[in-house]
């Protein structure tokens, strides 16, 4: 499976993104500079974290009109795997691909420090190789990760299982009913605050984020079966 | 010439994390009086008046990049001036 | 926009304007004679921030050089951006510590987060890629709302910066004392990682090539800024704000990636980041280390604002830009590197033989001076030193061990004190994980960064227990170094070389220019003893508020290298039933503990001891022990003492205990910050091999199972038996409570 | 009952990076018209009206918390309104 690491000016988790694709999930991955204007080639799209633009103004929001952006839609609509993580998923609420905004952290901090989350859908294609309400160990590190919306999306998001991921025990950002991931109708954008990127590999600490991408290729490999 | 003020504020359902630390800060200096601090951002814009409807242009801008209107309103406030 | 006019030479020289600029009327003369004429008013200005100490080191050349600065390893001295070591395999480890006190106390946030562009800007200008940062804080104590808010705001800063870039923040330490309570430091390290061929001069050489001008505008930001680092903080010093420059982060990372774009192509010829006194020093510096000079024309420099003069283009300290130096015709690839990033690099002069700065604006020469005189021939001062009473007062004194009664409720304040207990609500606001090498994050005894396709890694610290050097600088001097080594030890890593930040106040005191001497003396000594030559470093004097000094604080940056990623050791204890090892004896020393500080307020006496041959002979025996598989968690005994640091071996996510016999004097033994010490934990079946190899260690208890440190004397009878969880709660509480 | 606005703009030469990123992006959206941005913050503050001289509390709480006057500026309006 192939995927693109799309790199905004400022984005700085692109290179962990890549490691954990090549090294340890073993896949193929590509850097996309934002102003490429075709993904066709690639069959997964990830939106990594950093500070793209600076997150001047607001996280996300500059980074949006890149010509890259107007690709990772079309990729979406198409029904590619899309994964937005921390400011790629700022990315994506400011794009409209997902519901909601950000909002600074409650104490106002960034917060560096691994988290446990709790699956709470585990029957996405981002989600399968875990087990509904397993606990696993991954790191945030944001500024702004405090998510909102009305009550009118909170209300979809539940009935349509749309919340993934959400903190266990302590709420660190003050984000609204803990949510930490959430996924799109259709099931193919997710994006979330914590970094299972930097949850690949056990010498730093936890590899919990590994299945993540596991799952991705996994469902990948299961509709493509049919082609190969 | 024109000189546009843009005044974004949190939308008044939206918590707002900084006025309130702002406001305790208030209090805890002694300064209780302060019932309520909501905080925003404020933008200086100088554009040129080459443009035909300043108006419809502001608040495009406001709309797609400015403000982010689920959490936020936004308001403006332009005035011509002479360059000098 | 200033539209008064600039004074005449003749102006300068009678009414003494070079003055306020920070020059002396011999230095004047000087200036005179060099040029066989009265300088202008740009030109003037040129002296006065290239003679500042800052940029100079005119009153601490003298004792700098006793360093020892050469190794077998080592491959960039003192001299450039930044120092540079060899670790095998065509690779080598760039670092380098600098200051930023003066703008972080006029405005704490922008202070340090410009004080960290500054240091990474040193780092990726040798063409390495920056791989982790560290600091050094000092504030006064945490009493009060300044105080509180210039923490605050720093530490913010420090992460506004750091995590904006995408280099991780691993590590650092903070003192507070009310020593710095005005003046506050902010230290900030640097460290890269570069491949041999990449590594790039600052130097302009190759008569004819193009000098490029690089990243942000140009901008009236802190003019004078490196005159003003040299002055001490004055009530005055808040009228001289214009001195406040804001960072862009995001500017500074897209030069940063292009930069590292830059260095692949041949067309490049030498590159200096523009630090204190922007494009003098950096322009002055290149030519004057390629034995040319340069002609620019300050029409073409990018400009912020309007009608800046060239005085104030020169004397600018607009962060994030760089200077280049290409060859001549190839400057279109170069435009094409770096607009990939939004960019622009315009080219704004040329290499010339004559070994001159030669500036023109607007259609004249504004400024013509040799390169040599502004970058080289700043006069040299060996400042008149004196020991001061208080030292003799202090080596005279013998100071009885404090009278203890509740060896538990004293261990506790201990841990609750600032300086010691938990760091975390610092460096929780550190991405110190970006980049996913951090195999060791904050909160053990060194960072431990792994090196991507290798088994190797690297081990960092900051460290200075100023305390202790206050007390004796030479005894001080000698710890910093020592202990910065015993973290890197204890962590897996053999040290390489070190880095050095001097924060002292005024050199024109007797007084203190005679700690200045003696505790370079002392750093000088130990890092011969240890083999870890200075490969470069930075001075801050003038330290003062009001005429009082800080305590002398040189700071110690280390790096080490650990050779396989199997050596990598933490604090923590791991498993029930290791045996617990001491090394080292502790003797009545309390001069500058932290039990001193707290019982009494202040701290007086002499400093401990420290025997370098000891020290240097323990930390060989411990990383050979290491590096044979016989350490299972391994802690230097640091402020405190004996047991603080038997506490923070057990502070983790292992959830264990630890019981412990108190052999000898039980106040010394529990809290005397006696030198050169060790807390090991072993594996039972590693007993006799460990024994066998590390002298001076001495069997004291096993870790036990129930989160419960029990101490007892050698008869048998309770000393301390508490909770871990009472002990943590109050270490790791200890900063937001005050901070509430 | 006080309303009162505070408007807090950086100085001017002080380097305003956030406003140099919404500026070149608005351009790359093609407003090209746009020659100038500079970000600030706005804030909205209730005061109860017990108080005896607001402009000197305003000002005093600009100068001591609101304000960062070593770089920015900062200017207000007040407003008496009555509590509902
Ligand atoms: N300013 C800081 N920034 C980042 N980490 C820090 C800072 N201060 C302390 N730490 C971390 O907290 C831990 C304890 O620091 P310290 O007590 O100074 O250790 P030591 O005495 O072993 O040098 C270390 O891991 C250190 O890196
Ligand atoms: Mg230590």
């Amino acid at each position: 499976m192939k995927f693109a690491v799309i790199v905004f000016p400022g984005s700085n988790c692109d290179v962990d993104m890549y490691h954990a694709i090549k090294d340890e999930l073993g896949e193929e991955a590509e850097y996309v500079w934002h102003t490429a204007d075709n993904l066709d080639q690639f069959d997964g799209i990830l939106l990594p974290g950093g500070f793209s633009y600076g997150d001047y103004l607001r996280s996300g929001a500059i980074a949006r009109f890149s010509t890259v952006m107007t690709e990772v839609v079309k990729a979406a609509n198409a029904g590619k795997p899309v994964l937005g993580i921390c400011n790629g998923f700022q990315i994506l609420l400011e794009a409209g691909l997902l519901p909601g905004a950000m909002r600074r952290n409650r104490d106002l901090k960034f917060i560096c420090r691994p988290v446990q989350l709790q699956v709470e859908n585990a029957e996405t294609a981002f989600t399968n190789s875990y087990s509904q309400g397993d606990v696993i160990n991954i790191p945030v590190a944001h500024g702004e990760g405090n998510y909102y919306c009305d009550e009118v999306t909170l209300e979809t998001l539940k009935a349509n299982n749309q919340i993934v991921f959400t903190y266990k025990g302590d709420n660190p950002n003050g984000s609204l009913e803990k949510i930490a991931g959430i996924i799109n109708q259709q099931g193919n954008v997710l994006g979330m605050m914590p970094h299972p990127e930097r949850a690949v590999d056990s010498l730093l600490g936890s590899n919990d984020g590994l299945m993540l991408f596991q799952s991705i290729v996994k469902n990948w490999r299961e509709s493509h079966v049919v082609n190969a | 010439m024109y000189k546009v003020k843009v005044y974004i504020t949190l939308r008044e359902s939206v918590l707002d994390p900084q006025g309130t630390a702002v406001k305790q800060s208030l209090h805890s200096m002694t300064y209780n009086q302060v019932q309520d601090v909501r905080i925003g951002k404020y933008m200086e814009l100088s554009i040129e008046d080459t443009t035909t409807d300043v108006d419809q242009l502001v608040k495009e801008m406001c709309e797609r990049l400015l403000a982010n209107t689920v959490i936020e309103d936004y308001r403006y406030d332009i005035e011509e001036v002479v360059a000098l | 926009m200033s539209l008064m006019l600039e004074p005449s030479p003749e102006m300068i020289k009678s009414e003494r304007i070079f003055a306020e600029m920070g020059l002396t009327d011999e230095e004047f003369a000087m200036v005179e004679k060099i040029l066989g004429r009265t300088p202008n008013y740009t030109e003037t200005g040129l002296f006065s921030v290239m003679w500042s100490e800052h940029c100079s080191y005119k009153n601490s050349k003298p004792v700098l050089s006793k360093f020892p600065v050469t190794g077998k390893k080592v491959l960039q001295g003192p001299g450039e951006g930044a120092g540079i070591v060899d670790i095998g395999d065509n690779q080598a480890v760039v670092f380098k510590i600098e200051s930023h006190n003066h703008p972080s106390a006029i405005e704490p946030y922008q202070g340090a987060a410009t004080g960290v562009g500054g240091i990474i800007r040193d780092v990726f200008s040798m063409g390495s890629r920056p791989i982790a940062m560290l600091n050094s804080l000092r504030f006064g104590e945490l009493d009060n709302p300044r105080t509180k808010y210039l923490f605050k705001e720093v530490v913010a800063g420090i992460a506004g910066y750091g995590n904006c870039m995408g280099i991780p923040t691993v590590g650092g330490e903070i003192q507070f004392d009310p020593s710095y309570e005005g003046n506050p430091l902010v230290n900030a390290m640097c460290v890269g990682l570069i491949n041999h061929h990449e590594i790039q001069k600052g130097q302009a050489r190759g008569i004819g090539n193009t000098v490029m001008y690089v990243g942000a505008k140009t901008g009236r930001d802190g003019i004078h800024g490196a005159t003003f680092a040299s002055e001490e903080l004055t009530e005055t010093s808040e009228a001289k704000r214009p001195a406040v420059q804001v960072g862009d982060p995001f500017m500074e990372k897209l030069l940063l990636e292009a930069c590292l774009d830059l260095i692949k192509s041949d067309a490049l010829v030498g590159i200096q980041d523009m630090g204190a006194a922007g494009l003098t020093s950096s322009s002055a510096e290149m030519a004057s280390k390629a034995g040319s000079g340069i002609e620019m024309n300050l029409d073409l420099i990018p400009q912020r604002e309007t009608g800046m003069t060239a005085y104030e283009m020169m004397l600018s300290e607009s962060q994030e830009r760089m200077l280049i130096v290409v060859k001549k015709g190839r400057e279109q690839e170069i435009r094409e590197i770096f607009s990939k990033y939004d960019l622009e690099a315009v080219a704004v002069g040329q290499v010339t033989k004559e070994k001159n700065l030669k500036l023109t604006h607007k259609g004249s020469i504004i400024a013509n001076v040799p390169v040599d005189a502004l970058a080289e021939e700043a006069p040299v001062y060996h400042k008149p030193s004196s020991e001061p009473d208080y030292f003799r007062e202090f080596q005279a004194m013998t100071i009885p061990a404090p009278q203890i009664s509740d060896y538990k409720t004293t261990l506790k304040d201990l841990l609750s004190q600032p300086t010691i207990s938990s760091k975390e609500w610092v460096y929780d606001q550190y991405d110190y994980m970006v980049r996913t090498n951090t195999v060791v994050a904050p909160g053990s005894d060194a960072a431990v960064v792994r090196i991507r396709d290798t088994n190797k890694a690297l081990a960092m610290t900051t460290d200075c227990n100023s305390r202790y050097l206050y007390l004796d600088p030479e005894m001080g001097g000698k710890i910093a170094v020592a202990e910065a080594a015993r973290n890197i030890i204890c962590s897996g890593a053999e040290p390489l070389a070190i880095t050095d930040c001097l924060n002292f106040g005024s050199p024109e005191k007797p007084e203190i220019f005679w700690q200045i001497e003696k505790a370079t003396d002392g750093m000088s000594e130990a890092c011969r003893t240890l083999q870890t030559p200075v490969i470069g470093g930075n001075v801050s004097l003038y330290n003062e508020t009001n005429g009082v000094a800080i305590y002398p604080t040189p700071v110690i940056g280390m790096v080490g290298l650990i050779s396989d990623l199997a050596h990598i050791t933490t604090q923590e204890f791991k498993q029930a039933g290791d045996l617990i090892y001491v090394i080292g004896e502790a003797k009545s020393e309390f001069g500058g503990s932290e039990l001193q500080k707290m019982i009494d307020g202040k701290i007086s006496g002499p400093a401990p001891v420290i025997d370098l041959a000891v020290e240097q002979k323990r930390q060989q025996h411990i990383l050979q022990a290491i590096q044979l598989g016989l350490v299972a968690s391994a802690h230097d005994i640091a402020e405190g003492g004996f047991a603080v640091a038997a506490a923070e071996s057990l502070f983790g996510q292992n959830g264990l205990g630890a019981e412990i016999v108190i052999k000898g004097d039980v106040i010394s033994a529990l809290y005397a910050e006696t030198q050169s010490r060790f807390i090991l934990s072993i594996k039972p079946e590693d007993k006799e091999g460990f024994e066998a190899l590390v002298e001076d260690a001495s069997l004291v208890g096993t870790v036990t199972h129930d989160a419960t440190l029990k101490m007892v004397n050698e008869a048998g009878i309770n000393l301390i038996d508490v909770d871990v969880s009472e002990l943590h709660a109050a270490w790791k509480g200890a900063i937001p409570c005050l901070l509430n």
